[in-house]
């Protein structure tokens, strides 16, 4: 049992450090710095650095891409790009389609959408939730009817995040509505969102900004190429992409980032006559916080490094523990930037500020980002199975219960 | 001791609980968000009407006289409906200020005018700089003749951008964090130098940043001593939302409890597992626990020991920040991904919640100011 | 609606507690003002210091002994009590024996062991509990057979709180086993534990003291004329027993007692080089606990109220809201007598004392009952329907889940 | 990185596991607590032939030369069956001593006593009125010829009672709360005017009260510059007691989870409450983060940089501390009444878990301190 990193590994982490402070650029680290999201061109333009390096496709087989580092070195690259900032790889190309063409794709398919998928060619979507389906994703009714060498799809998809920036979507869909289970008859497709037959309608989130979608198919004639494994057999694809290496699962690097942040808006801030950074309370909540990222930050390294071991076949039961703990720190830490900013946090300065033209800003600019990561970060502990499922997991899992 | 309504009290909540059955469903509230102004002028007509905006207001000048009780029963009744209107503002902000520091004409002129309708009223104390600080006054105030021009700054000033008078803060005397030299003063709405920029806050309520350029003010109180009047209007305030949070986390938990009898997953609802069940008797239980501080603010408002008062209104606003941010937090949480969008109401709930503890000094802030206290 | 007390009951609470500071032994004052539990005798004495005045059947009706107060009253009373800090009465004599003879008793029960009860001429106890039972009281199954004008008893209590101290235990036993439900067919007998075949075996609780007992009957010949009700029907009487005023559930005076003692040895104790009542952590941790004190005085009240407006009849199930949050603060707050502590209150100071002659105590007077409380306490959100059951029964009762 | 146990480590645990397997059950253990020296110097002669005296004991003195990842298995072992033999206060802590202050004759002498289970330590550093705080040292030193004399009282000194020789801390100059001016000494067990009267703690462990009367003592270490030595030496015990926590932690989750399976109450296990099993899932939870901290610590105190070593250490004092809290609280509230008592063993655990919160400084303190740093 060595505990520390090696040196091997602590080099590594300053390439990457060195690599993102030389290469992210500069309006993007501004906009990220100061907690705004970044935009769609901001992830594009950052993947395709990141690609061209050939960091992009940072957990694929090599011969895929992948640049064929360990799982300490994914984590701590994963972990660095939170960190800076800078924009996410756009998880839906890079965790979820990448490893599920690698394992269930055809030649064809992976020699035309793999590469496109690292370079952000085409920004892929997830159409597995369903109205009323909510964490049983197995009820779902969106149905799709063999008609020839197509598919004809009809149904509707919801919390669809960022189908309006899409141009693909990877949907679970019923094939064969009689088999006997309801996770049978399920098939994985591949769909051009450009399609005849596709709406995309925006639900705007309680921070204001329009990140989810409902996608509605009407007829939609989907290429039967576009199935990825065997048709009803879908369901095996889903568990094999949701029950993948969840290295970044806990993004802690967010949360780092956060209660970075927190501290140097608390710089400029001031409470009952003194800067907020010399409140006791403020203190031991940061010091609080601190604590249970170092203990998160080894715990993860505990379950990737035992993920690694078993040769990435089985997923740790013990990734509950980082969703639940990560997922806690997600939402504490943006809890404490938003009490950082206080009163000027609660306008909801994106409208005012979008309005203005040369005005000067009504605002410091620390002020709009402080609420909306707060205020989003709410549904952390819902999506990708809400907290009280994962609890469900380990107890089934790991307690036998 | 004794928690039953008085018959006017009933007759009160009666009144209004129809009128926001009738006019605030959730649809009626989003189609005023979209408007400019953000509230209904003809609901607020409705209230005058009904008497509501003369509630507190001395019988003298055409109010009703109630005391802080009937107050908190009416904010309850407008959480419960996330009313937009500005009766914090303007009644309780405004109101209180004016009649705890204004002359007998200024509280005739003003208070009548507020119970009838007529005037509207904001507070403005808060600047860029001040946070919750309520002595970090920088804005000032320089004799001109018998009255004042006011040069500086406020921010965030709740619906500073609908009112017809405005009550602001400036110094006097004294620099920045002392207690002495900060009066209150009288600025018309359309006096020469003052600039408003309206804008929404998180919640959809409206707030104003000011901008005050050599403006003419009226003094109002006595001058270098208003803040002990500034500190009532702020423990009023906290009082008034404290029952509106009340009022927003019955509608969230009555919607939770609900959601979970009826939502299926997995076959059956989801409100069957034990473990939601258990959260929502949680949710319950710090209600409860809020709302017994907020009938506690409600009783401190008039009590005439300072010292007394200021350290149970400050423990108020912990219980009732701490109370609605679990309730809040968990409805969104049982409610799912739906709980995460504009287009259904717990999340405007949310929202309220989190902003009105924002104001007056949030959780930490009043928690540390009553660990000074600790004896 | 009117928040305040009025005039009486603030001069009602003034005598209240100038009774005690004037009566109250002078050594049982100075061990309770330590944090040592009241002696037997402390009990005792005290408990017919408060007879004598007409106040230790301070819930009973005025024709049987008590002193015909206010639901608000005795809530003053209760807090004072606990608050000052003084013995608490035996609660099996006063809150739960009597008026349970008020309202099931024959006039001879009444007569003979109401005013015994109010005195503690008689220490009652509380036979329901079993081995295998716990919260599921019905499936009890220590058995009462009717022999002629006796009946036999045999079986097993456990838990029993007292049992060594008590005169008297009142028990539910199983005098049918046939019938049809299980809450069916259990009778409340009145069992005097001087009868021939009980044994009374302690149970070492976990802060070494001797609180608990197994209470074993062979063959125990009880008089029938000690049945409480009818035979058969003991279910309702416990029920009535259970559901009746619960008032004083929250223990607030507790609470309020130990946070005060916290303050007291917080000025004599030290952290980081001075004084830990200086100290921010410590001085924020208690004003959130004074914060919660007062909201929950003030459920209390309000249940209180609400429940002497009913008449009395209903147990408001918002009474478990007193029963969670009561525990929680007895918790949290001797878990703070015990921080205070520190390092002092970990020895088991009394057996080490109890060597002792006339040799100086190793320790500051206030040492040794920084810990005792808060591992006793643990049991306060086990016993009366653990914390979970009490959230069961909120779900059914008030937000019909 | 590699969280794989070498083969040495892995021998280490088994043997340790198969023996307190075979001796030190719940029942074996209730007897010993009833002896008056609370431990089996049997098992005393068992832990040093097997070498786990000599763990952390350099080669060169007769010991394993292991690391404090060694220890932290052992440790952990320990804590899975509340062993009662006075390894932390005679190994870690008197060791460490010993080891970095000692010079090499004393090393050689005490060290090699220590791995062959012959001489039995204790450091003997808090006094009464010092509570958490390292440099309240009020006991005074005097030098006497080559040798000193030590005046005043030592409180709560781990297994005091039934050491051989004791590291004892005194002021050889400055005054309360100074870093400077602090010296350790060894103080022979039978010297003449060293009084120790010893006690059991609440978990059963033994603990003695020092009082010290112009006793003989020797100097260990530089004097005047004993603090460092010391902050080690606390570092060390307080890694070693994390994992003994997480040892405890363990059984604890195990003891539960049975009792959930197998209790019965209205007729099923009361393990089919979702409610009970999201607890259980909770607790699994805070045991993995401790478990992290706990490693943290191992990996920590033998870190160069004092400041980088002493920030995680607090780290993990406070991680673990509120894991344990939350893991033994919870433990006895899924227990019920029978977790509440003496007979049971999970009062027992819980009982160690919360004395070992409040050695070395509990939780509040340590947070405390790291609130100091924040920057």
């Amino acid at each position: 049992m060595e505990l520390r990193f090696t040196p091997e590994e602590v080099a590594f982490r300053e390439e990457v450090r060195a690599f993102i402070r030389d290469k992210l650029p500069a309006d993007t680290r501004e906009r990220m710095r100061l907690g705004h999201k970044p935009t769609k061109q901001d992830t594009i333009t950052w993947q395709r650095i990141l690609n061209a390096k050939g960091w992009a496709a940072y957990s694929w087989p090599k011969e895929h891409g992948g640049p064929g580092w360990s799982a300490i070195q994914r984590m701590i690259f994963l972990e660095e790009n939170l960190m800076a900032p800078a924009p996410e790889l756009l998880s839906f190309n890079i965790t979820m389609l990448g490893p599920v063409l690698v394992e269930f794709g055809t030649e064809a398919q992976k020699r035309h959408f793999l590469p496109r998928a690292a370079n952000l060619d085409d920004w892929w979507c997830q159409g597995f939730s369903e109205p009323g389906a909510g964490s049983d994703l197995a009820s779902l009714r969106t149905a799709a009817v063999r008609e020839g060498d197509h598919y004809v799809v009809n149904g509707q998809k919801i919390w669809t995040s960022t189908a309006h920036n899409a141009d693909w979507c990877f949907c679970l869909v019923r094939t064969d509505p009689r088999a006997a289970k309801r996770q049978e008859g399920i098939s994985f497709l591949l769909i051009d969102l450009r399609t005849p037959g596709i709406e995309v309608r925006p639900i705007i989130s309680i921070d204001g900004s329009h990140h989810l979608n409902e996608v509605f198919f009407t007829d939609v004639r989907v290429p039967a190429e576009n199935l990825v494994g065997e048709e009803n057999r879908g369901w095996s694809v889903a568990k094999y992409l949701l029950g993948n290496e969840r290295t970044g699962i806990a993004r802690l690097g967010t949360s780092k980032a956060a209660v970075r942040r927190a501290k140097e808006v608390a710089r400029e801030v001031r409470t009952r006559g003194r800067p907020l950074i010399e409140d006791r309370g403020f203190r031991t909540r940061v010091a609080q916080l601190e604590v249970d990222m170092k203990a998160l930050e080894i715990t993860q390294l505990r379950v990737v490094s035992a993920f690694a071991k078993s040769g990435g076949k089985k997923p740790d039961p013990l990734s509950s523990v980082l969703k639940i703990k990560g997922t806690e720190l997600l939402q504490a830490s943006s809890e404490l930037v938003m009490d950082v900013g206080g009163p000027l946090a609660m306008p909801a300065w994106q409208q005012e500020l979008a309005a203005l033209a040369n005005e000067p800003a009504p605002v410091p600019d620390w002020a709009p980002a402080m609420a909306p990561a707060y205020l989003m970060l709410r549904a952390a502990s819902i999506y990708g199975g809400t907290n009280e499922i994962q609890k469900n997991i380990l107890n089934k899992a790991v307690l036998g219960l | 001791m004794d928690f039953d309504l008085t018959d006017d009290q009933r007759l009160l909540t009666d009144s209004v609980t129809r009128l926001l059955a009738d006019q605030y469903g959730f649809e009626q509230r989003k189609s005023l968000l979209k408007t400019p102004m953000g509230w209904s002028e003809r609901l607020w007509s409705q209230y005058a009407e009904l008497g509501l905006l003369g509630l507190p207001v001395p019988e003298e000048y055409g109010g009703f006289g109630g005391g802080p009780v009937d107050v908190m029963l009416l904010m309850q009744a407008f959480g419960r409906h996330l009313v937009l209107e500005p009766y914090l503002a303007s009644v309780v902000l405004g109101g209180t200020a004016v009649r705890l520091a204004g002359d007998d004409a200024q509280r005739e002129e003003i208070l009548s005018g507020l119970a009838a309708g007529e005037t509207k009223l904001a507070f403005a104390h808060g600047e860029r700089q001040s946070r919750y600080d309520l002595t970090d006054v920088l804005t000032t105030a320089t004799p001109d003749g018998g009255a004042y021009r006011l040069e500086g700054a406020k921010s965030v000033v709740l619906h500073g951008d609908c009112a017809d008078r405005l009550v602001v803060s400036a110094r006097t005397a004294g620099g920045r964090d002392e207690a002495e030299g900060i009066s209150l003063f009288l600025v018309d709405a359309e006096a020469p130098g003052l600039a408003r920029r309206g804008y929404a806050l998180r919640d959809g309520t409206r707030a104003a940043e000011l901008s005050l350029s050599n403006v003419p003010a009226t003094l109002l109180g006595e001058r270098d001593a208003a803040l002990p009047v500034i500190e009532r209007v702020v423990e009023a305030g906290i009082a008034a939302t404290a029952a509106e949070v009340i009022g927003a986390m019955e509608a969230m938990q009555a919607m939770t409890l609900d959601y979970l009898k009826t939502r299926q997953q997995f076959g059956r609802p989801i409100g069957d597992n034990q473990a939601l069940q258990h959260r929502a008797a949680e949710m319950l239980v710090a209600m409860e626990q809020g709302r017994s501080m907020a009938m506690l603010a409600a009783m401190m408002v008039e009590e005439p020991d300072a010292g007394e008062r200021a350290r149970n209104i400050a423990r108020a606003k912990v219980g009732v920040g701490q109370a609605g941010r679990f309730v809040s937090q968990n409805a969104v949480q049982l409610h799912g991904g739906i709980g995460m969008t504009e287009e259904y109401a717990i999340g405007h709930f949310f929202r309220r919640v989190m902003v009105i503890e924002h104001l007056f000094g949030d959780t930490a802030y009043h928690l540390d100011r009553l660990a000074d206290e600790v004896e």
